[in-house]
């Protein structure tokens, strides 16, 4: 069952203009954060058990903690660079609510004492970033943002950065770089950028849904948040389920909600006729869940790490029976090699590699040792990068391979796929 | 090709982004896009030497950044960019199926400039779409829920 | 002082230093390619994996500062397995051409391969093609698919040389470094670039497949090429100078050179060299071997002294020569000729305090300092005027030159040969000739001297500090060095020595055989 | 290092050494003049011994299908030369995935020991041991054979087509 903490108001179009939100509570929440003490608001956060909705989960409270105390000024970045296959929610959000965003990051920046923020979207949602660019001329005509907002004394600017298409630039440090006008390169850890991240300074960046989800927490306090979800993974998220699914669409529900439920009762189920192959539960970096595994699984942090997989940006990716598990490894290392960022070399030469592999199977001149040399080659890329990146492009090749061994060995030795009519189309 | 030069506004456009951000480096991919706009749609490397000295940064600095990031053309490209997302959703629900059914229908080759310079088909990677799979998008609007019919018909009532 | 313990050896290093600086004092090996003393960390080609107790990853160690009472080590088999794969990734791209490529012999991939790799290559797949051959501007060439993106050469343009050229375009696998077309790779110090490659991917186009490495011995010395004084290794075989590279030194040149001071091999080698005495005038030359033609000068000088007094003959010094050389020379000339008359050419004084910030100095002579330095203790202190006016008068019968090594950096040349046109002899002691020499009218001996990287001696830079050189080679034995000449003029025989020093010190050691794999 | 045997008396008597070994002279004229056939020696220089293929014999530079050189003048063979007899002047080649050719390559006949060194060290097979060895020259000959001797001589009919091309390797990407 949906339980619509962000999304409530998302299907009417008045939301997104200031005054629709405001209609519908907008800004209450701000003016309420902004009488209290800011760290007040970060314990608030820290005690609710908000976790960044990005993708790795980090606990958004705990990430506010790290900032030092060194009176240096202090950025607060919003990650809009959703860029992970499958993940389409934040786009939704700022599309139908960006004052909710602007909101959510009016409050945390208060919280951490940031008098400078930037909403880096990412330069294909065209539509996202006029929509938020307007909304944000409401907000400093209303007096939102600017100088001694709504007689606090507290200031704040905000912008809006548009990327250029670069899957990296939505990890941390990538954005920053690109924020800084280089290449979306990550940077070295550590130092790490609540200590060291843009131009230098202290920076937190979090995503879109995250600070979206600041607003209830402030609103309600911690206790009410924490009632939605699991004892780890409390609150709500908005999950994009996408693929092979009657109604593909995002759906808020509570962590913790059965995946099959989600697919079934919200998503409509399969489409009539076919039959649950697999599942991606956390975007294309989140290793694959078999149809057994689904049926155990819950949408929440712990339950997927259970399974050996990870909860990532809420992107669940449906596969039916009618796909060729190694085509779609084919199109998932393509995507990795694509976006690599070419920085450290096991990912660079990797990513590149795998791919390489993957199609000459899928060509059909693969070789039986290829399937071991998939696993082989990905463990030893996880865990020697700067970022995740590498880690994202092998965990998927292991599972993949591993889950669906058979279907890679009926490949390579009959030259064609397992399943009838799944043809590998050319990239 | 004659040397690029911005327009007066887009000089203005220039100047002002180089001191809206708190390092003049952050100002390269706003005014990269501004020199894409006015460029046809792509950024000759012309454009690259002009912008470096209007900016006064490193010419191997804006190549770097130009070349790093998929949105920005080293090639000119047709009136119409049309880039049709196959990443994994799409792919699922046939989105290279239907480039390969726009190329032939529009008898251009993928990443080639159509020969009435009107289109240009590219795959790319996601575009946040999933749940409308497939998609198009053409030159900044979304075309979402596709199939082989409505894209050809979408493209052919473009001018 | 930090305490750590590095594969069981303890040691003490000091506050802010880096595992991997830690690993090079203790002497221990540690595959590394984008980690560069001189430049920033990159932390990219992911090699220098250490195995840190107490935490469960592995850290690189070129960004991981020694924290007190650290235990570390890269020789368990996790670290030597990742060392092993991460090699294999720097190399499936990576063209094995090593029968062409000019590193070979020097290259970081080579000499790690061997070291730490993993000998048993599982890519079957085509290799990612680049460019091959580009040209990055007047010194360097680069090869894409040699390069390992380590990013040291655009780090350097970036970080020393400050001038922005180099980048790495593109990304993933088909990242690629390169200038931008209309901005080539050209600065003062553009061949440090070569130098700190690890591959081939950049190579030095003055050196380029002209020598394999292994067949050139290396010789330590101090560049001649301007008053900083940079330290720096010679490479050199029996046929003369190949190359000339930088050799560290923190408090001198650091880990840099400048491309002018590397091309000041080339008026060493044969080809460019005075090699064998010249005695006579325009179009009436005798070739005589340099001792015989020194002891002839000699005997002209005494023959002009008797005539006019000692105050007929002046010795003219530049600051090319070593402190001891010079030092002899105008002992042997006051004490034994009686001639108070020592002269300092000063090549270019107006650019003389000139520096670039990073190494180049305006003053293009080695050894200024020491000149001066002579000069003050034997209380000299004649200006170039009172040559002139002396010479215009007709007082000076004879002068004595020590003329310049390296020529080039001598703008006013001409003029000052011109200058002692009228003079009735000269004796100019040279390493290299030139044709305004050979077209004098009036009696001229030209003496073949020795260069710099045939003699022992010291030179002082710049800054006052005192560096001091041996032999390096030997490349024309027959000439002279200015202190052996000096002797000679002034009548007395040089003493004989064996010979043995010399065949010891060139028959050194190769570089390659001791230093392998060092980056 | 040689064995002394030490004399005894019947090695000083000499002479049925003598006649034994006269016998088998005679026995072996008499057979090989009614059966000149079996004799194993050949009437040099009328006759040629035919070596195997495998005889190291007389250098020669391979070419590549265009009929180029095939050597990259890595300088592997000069290295391994013990006989330090192979001289190789490397240059810049126009096309840049040839890159590096040799303008000069002489191989000093006389110092030569014919030890295989450099076919082995070569990684490219553009040095091989021909099966000729007969390397006669009158008085003042040259016997420091250049490419155009080890690569075209007339004999070689155009050149020996190297085992490993470099195009193909390209385009296998390799």
């Amino acid at each position: 069952m949906e339980i619509k903490l962000l999304s409530e108001h998302y299907d009417k179009p008045e939301y997104r203009s200031l005054e629709g939100y405001k209609k519908h509570d907008g800004y209450r929440v701000l003016a309420k954060a902004l009488k209290m003490d800011p760290k007040a608001i970060v314990e608030e956060v820290k005690a609710s058990g908000l976790r960044g909705r990005g993708g790795a989960g980090f606990p958004t409270g705990v990430k506010w903690g790290f900032l030092p105390d060194n009176g240096e000024p202090r950025y607060l970045l919003c990650n809009a660079d959703e860029g992970e296959p499958g993940t389409f929610k934040d786009r939704l959000m700022m599309e139908r609510a960006p004052h909710q965003l602007i909101e959510g990051m009016i409050i945390s920046a208060f919280a951490i004492g940031s008098k400078k923020s930037y909403i880096y979207i990412r330069g294909e949602y065209d539509d996202s970033i006029r929509i938020v660019r307007e909304a944000l001329k409401e907000a400093y005509s209303a007096g939102f943002l600017g100088q001694n907002i709504l007689g606090s004394g507290f200031d704040h600017d905000m912008d809006v950065y548009v990327g250029a298409g670069a899957y990296i630039c939505g990890e941390e440090t990538g954005m920053i770089s690109s924020l800084e006008g280089k290449k979306g390169q990550p940077k070295l850890k550590p130092p790490f950028p609540a200590v060291k991240g843009y131009l230098g300074k202290p920076t937190i960046v979090n995503n879109v849904e995250t600070l979206a989800a600041v607003i209830p927490v402030v609103d309600k306090g911690a206790q009410a948040y924490r009632q939605h979800g699991t004892e780890k993974s409390a609150g709500t998220k908005l999950f994009s389920v996408s693929g092979n699914v009657v109604k593909p669409g995002t759906y808020e529900v509570a962590l913790g909600y059965p995946l099959m439920d989600l697919i079934n009762n919200e998503c409509g189920g399969l489409k009539p006729g076919r039959k649950l192959k697999a599942v991606i539960p956390g975007g294309s970096s989140a290793p694959v869940l078999t149809a057994e595994e689904c049926a155990q699984a819950n949408m929440d942090y712990e339950s997927l790490a259970q399974l050996g997989s990870m909860l990532g940006s809420g992107a669940v990716i449906v596969i039916d029976d009618s796909n060729c598990m190694v085509d779609l490894l084919g199109v998932i290392m393509h995507f990795y090699h694509h976006e690599s960022c070419g920085q450290c070399t096991p990912c660079r030469e990797g990513t590149g590699w795998l791919n390489k592999i993957v199609h000459s199977v899928l060509s059909g001149q693969g070789r039986l040792q290829d399937i071991d040399l998939i696993v082989r080659v990905s463990e030893h890329m996880m865990g020697r990068t700067i970022c995740a990146l590498s880690d994202a492009a092998a965990l998927p090749a292991i599972s993949f391979v591993k889950k669906f061994r058979d279907e890679f060995e009926f490949y390579v030795r009959e030259g064609r796929s397992k399943v009838k009519g799944a043809a590998h189309v050319e990239m | 090709m004659a040397d690029f030069q911005l327009s007066a506004e887009g000089v203005e456009f220039v100047k002002a982004e180089l001191k809206r951000y708190e390092t003049p480096l952050s100002a390269v991919i706003p005014c990269l896009y501004r020199v894409q706009k006015e460029n046809q749609g792509w950024v000759s490397p012309e454009s690259v030497s002009y912008l470096s000295q209007l900016m006064d940064i490193p010419e191997a600095h804006i190549n770097e950044v130009l070349s790093f990031y998929t949105m920005f053309n080293r090639e000119p490209v047709g009136r119409h960019h049309v880039q049709v997302c196959c990443n994994i959703s799409c792919a699922m629900n046939g989105a290279r199926e239907l480039t390969h059914h726009l190329c032939k229908s529009f008898d251009v080759k993928e990443g080639e400039v159509s020969k009435d310079g009107k289109l240009t088909i590219t795959r790319v990677e996601c575009l946040g779409s999933c749940g409308t799979a497939p998609m198009m998008q053409i030159n900044d609007r979304y075309y979402e829920n596709l199939s082989p019919d409505s894209a050809v018909k979408i493209i052919k009532e473009l001018e | 002082m930090l305490k750590c313990k590095i594969n069981g050896k303890e040691m003490e290093v000091p506050q802010g230093t880096s595992i991997i600086e830690a690993f090079k004092l203790s002497g221990q090996d540690i595959a590394h390619y984008c980690w560069h003393p001189g430049l920033s960390v990159a932390g990219v080609c992911r090699l220098c994996m250490v195995e840190i107790e107490g935490q469960p990853k592995l850290q690189i160690a070129c960004n991981t500062m020694v924290q007190d009472g650290m235990v570390i080590n890269n020789n368990s088999e996790t670290v030597k397995d990742v060392v092993r794969w991460g090699l294999d990734f720097h190399l499936i791209n990576h063209p094995l051409d090593c029968p062409i490529c000019d590193q070979a012999g020097e290259c970081g991939l080579q000499d790690q391969y061997m070291q730490f790799g993993k000998y048993d290559p599982e890519m079957a797949e085509r290799k990612v093609k680049k460019r091959k051959v580009v040209d990055l501007g007047p010194t360097v060439v680069l090869d894409s698919e040699r390069c390992i993106l380590c990013s040291r050469c655009v780090r350097f343009t970036d970080e020393v040389s400050k001038t922005h050229e180099l980048g790495i375009f593109n990304r993933g696998d088909r990242s690629e470094i390169g200038t931008f077309k209309d901005r080539p790779l050209d600065n003062k110090y553009s061949l440090n670039t070569v130098d700190i490659c690890p591959v081939g991917a950049l190579t030095s186009k003055d050196f380029r497949f002209r020598q394999r490495v292994w067949y050139l011995k290396t010789a330590e010395s101090i560049c001649p090429g301007c008053s900083t004084g940079c330290n720096v290794n010679v490479y050199y075989n029996e046929e003369g100078l190949w190359r000339v590279r930088p050799r560290h030194n923190p408090e001198v040149n650091g880990h840099w050179m400048c491309d002018e001071g590397r091309d000041t091999y080339k008026y060493v080698n044969r080809k460019a060299r005075l090699l064998e005495a010249k005695m006579g005038h325009r179009d009436n030359w005798t070739l005589e071997s340099p001792g015989a033609a020194a002891k002839a000068a000699g005997q002209k000088l005494r023959e002009v002294i008797e005539a006019h007094g000692p105050e007929s003959v002046a010795l003219v010094l530049t600051g090319q020569y070593t402190t001891e050389e010079l030092e002899t020379a105008v002992q042997k000339f006051k004490g034994d000729l009686g001639s108070s008359l020592v002269y300092h050419w000063v090549n270019n004084p107006e650019s003389f305090e000139d520096f670039d910030g990073i190494l180049l100095r305006g003053d293009k002579n080695p050894n200024t300092k020491g000149l001066l330095k002579i000069l003050e203790q034997e209380g000299v202190s004649l200006t170039w005027k009172d040559l002139e006016s002396r010479v215009q008068q007709g007082q000076i019968k004879t002068v004595v030159v020590a003329g310049p090594e390296n020529q080039s950096v001598f703008p006013d040349f001409v003029e000052k040969v011109n200058l002692l046109a009228g003079v009735e002899n000269v004796v100019w002691l040279t390493a290299c000739p030139h044709s305004v020499l050979d077209s004098r009218e009036k009696a001229t001996w030209q003496i073949p001297l020795k260069t710099y990287i045939e003699k022992a001696g010291s030179f002082i830079n710049h800054q006052g500090k005192t560096q001091s050189f041996e032999v390096g080679t030997v490349i024309v034995s027959s000439a002279l060095t200015l202190a052996e000449a000096a002797t000679l003029l002034v009548g007395q025989e040089l003493e004989v020595s064996s010979g043995d020093r010399l065949a010891e010190l060139t028959r050194k050691k190769n570089f390659f055989t001791e230093t392998r794999g060092a980056l | 290092m040689s064995i002394v045997k030490k004399p005894k008396a019947i090695s000083n008597w000499y002479l049925p050494g003598i006649l034994s070994g006269m016998g088998f002279t005679f026995k072996k004229l008499i057979k090989n003049l009614f059966n000149p056939k079996g004799m194993p020696t050949l009437n040099y220089p009328e006759e040629h011994y035919q070596y195997g293929p495998r005889f190291k014999g007389n250098h020669v530079l391979t070419v590549k299908k265009d009929g180029s050189l095939r050597c990259t003048a890595c300088m592997l063979c000069a290295t391994n030369c013990p006989a330090d007899c192979i001289k190789i002047v490397a240059s810049e080649h126009e096309d840049p995935t040839v890159e590096k050719y040799p303008i000069s390559y002489e191989i000093d006949m006389l110092r030569c020991v014919f030890c295989g060194y450099c076919e082995e060290a070569c990684p490219v097979d553009a040095i091989r041991m021909g099966p000729e060895w007969q390397t006669p020259a009158l008085n003042g000959g040259n016997f420091t054979y250049d490419i155009q001797h080890l690569a075209y001589r007339p004999n070689l009919k155009g050149g020996i087509q190297s085992r490993l091309d470099d195009e193909e390797r390209h385009k296998a990407g390799i």
